[in-house]
């Protein structure tokens, strides 16, 4: 661990006594127009890797949290008050790996109409916001997550949804109809293989 | 099959719909849902749901209708294929399957994302933190239309209000008076009212002239003093000094 | 800055998460009884000597905080820009025709009171300043307006505000009178326009 400069020194304060996670853009208003916020912020992670407290970064915004496998000092008397019901996990996980996305949509995969109090606690919680709406009759309103969403689940970015990779090949996040043209094409595919022989 | 039904626990209220209970029950299948049996997954469904009813549980709408369409999937595949149906039992059976395998990865991805180091539970912000200040400086934004505009404004609104009529030409009846009787005197023929007009006059002034001249002629024929003559509505009026 | 130990990253992530300073046997409720607090906090004040982060002890309370050198970071400026209320240009208005003015004055031609406010906002502006009193009883205080008044509004004098004719001119005086007037003139237009049908 170097011994930090200004600029390091500066945006370790500042994020330190920040309440809220910060975006550059934002730590710039307080540290100044000149100053060099990725190296900064690179050697700040480098010099808290390993330590109590980690600088991470999620959605863009950076703060500073403890490690994580402290959990076990810190969680004592607390206890997870956000604790979601089947429907808003899978309601969340959906709205994640596919956002944005309608209600409809939603509800097409889960199998089930969506009870007005599952959309709602997870607005409550922040962890999704109303994305606009999509362009076709009825214009549906669209869902999305949140920076605090990233926040929370400790995900640098929607990339790092667990598995998404796996699930975007496997086409497991394409809707049913694409998937059932794609499988008939290859089935088509393979007899007329089995036929060539 | 039963077995399998048997082995969850039957409370239908427990599931999140009839996919959610199709999907449980495939899962006891254990195979890959892309190796699913189809029929032996209708089974599996068909027992549990009768076995609620035979429970006297309350089973719902849709858990009845998933059931009448899947005893319908399950004779379409066992009968002789109708070429004529669309689509194929074959290919609602594939997208039942579809669907199950989009739920199960959306279940699997929720349970992952939930069991994450998450914020507040796992990992853990700082206690108190100082907070950031902003001081916020106003910069004060006014134009000087604004400026000249409010002060003409205040002006219309707290002078003393004065008005004045513009003057405009025009004949009293004093004057129409006094002038047709003095024409009319030395006309001996009936004369238009017009040709009592001064010859000079234009626009409103002649319009004045000839409003004041109409009521002179009535006010002197009332006095016996003139008499008038018109032949129709419209028709041109004419004055004559009366007879003495 | 060494490597911490275990017992040095549970009191750092600890004294971090914390909401009030903790004294030895707080932490130790978190940390463990067996743990070597005193020499784990002597190494973590040392770790963050220097740091845009202090470990200080208080009265025996420890707890993390910003360098002190650092608080001209804490705090950034923002200029908003703002619009000036009616009341505030009006009086602005009155300031600039009639300096040195007095407040009394202001009311009397606007026939509306003002707020304390009002003057102040105008202040902040750094458009108005006061000017001295006026010699009569209670010698209210005056106010003109100032050079920055002048540039804002790209004045190169007060001379350069319109008259009241040239407002009057200008349709800004008396709009109803001039409305009745426009339409006067315009019936006449008409008639004249008939007659020579």
């Amino acid at each position: 661990m170097t011994a930090p400069d200004e600029t390091m020194r500066a945006v370790e304060a500042v994020l330190f006594a920040a309440d809220a996670p910060m975006t550059v853009a934002d730590l710039r208003a307080y540290v100044g127009e000149e100053a060099d916020l990725p190296a900064a912020l690179a050697a700040l992670a480098t010099d808290y890797a390993g330590r109590g407290i980690e600088l991470v970064e999620r959605g863009g915004r950076w703060h500073f949290q403890t490690a994580s496998d402290l959990a076990n000092f810190l969680r004592r008397d607390r206890e997870d008050s956000r604790k979601l019901s089947r429907a808003g996990i899978e309601t969340l996980a959906i709205i994640a790996y596919h956002e944005p996305v309608t209600r409809a949509e939603i509800e097409s995969i889960r199998g089930v109409q969506i009870s007005k109090g599952t959309l709602d606690v997870l607005m409550e919680a922040g962890w999704i916001r109303p994305a606009g709406r999509r362009e076709v009759p009825g214009r549906p309103l669209l869902f999305a997550t949140t920076p605090e969403f990233l926040t929370h689940f400790g995900l640098s970015s929607r990339r790092d949804l667990p598995g998404i990779d796996d699930l975007r090949a496997a086409g497991l996040l394409d809707p049913v109809d694409l998937a059932f043209d794609a499988a008939q094409s290859d089935a088509e595919a393979v007899e007329t293989a089995d036929e060539d022989d | 099959m039963s077995d399998a039904a048997a082995t969850l626990t039957i409370d239908i209220d427990g599931w999140e719909g009839p996919l959610d209970l199709l999907l449980a029950l495939a899962r006891t299948q254990k195979v890959d849902l892309r190796a699913l049996s189809i029929l032996q997954l209708v089974d599996q469904y068909l027992a549990y749901v009768n076995q609620a009813r035979e429970l006297k549980l309350e089973v719902a709408a849709d858990y009845l209708v998933m059931a009448a369409w899947l005893a319908y999937l399950k004779s379409a595949l066992l009968l002789p294929r109708d070429p004529e149906v669309e689509p194929s039992p074959e290919e609602l059976a594939l997208r039942l399957q579809l669907r199950l395998e989009r739920l199960n990865a959306m279940r699997e991805a929720g349970a992952r994302l939930i069991a994450r180091d998450r914020m507040g539970r796992d990992v853990f912000p700082r206690g108190a933190p100082e907070g950031l200040k902003t001081v916020r400086k106003s910069r004060w934004q006014a134009e000087i239309y604004d400026l000249i505009a409010a002060y003409g404004q205040i002006s219309a609104r707290t002078r003393p209000v004065m008005h004045v009529v513009a003057v405009r030409p025009v004949m009293t009846l004093d004057d129409a008076i006094a002038r047709v009787s003095e024409l009319v005197g030395e006309r001996v023929d009936w004369s238009t009212i017009e040709s009592f007009l001064p010859a000079d006059a234009h626009g409103l002034y002649r319009k004045s002239a000839l409003a004041s001249s109409f009521v002179a002629a009535l006010e002197l024929a009332r006095q016996g003093r003139v008499e008038l003559r018109q032949k129709s509505p419209f028709a041109p009026l004419y004055l004559k000094g009366a007879q003495a």
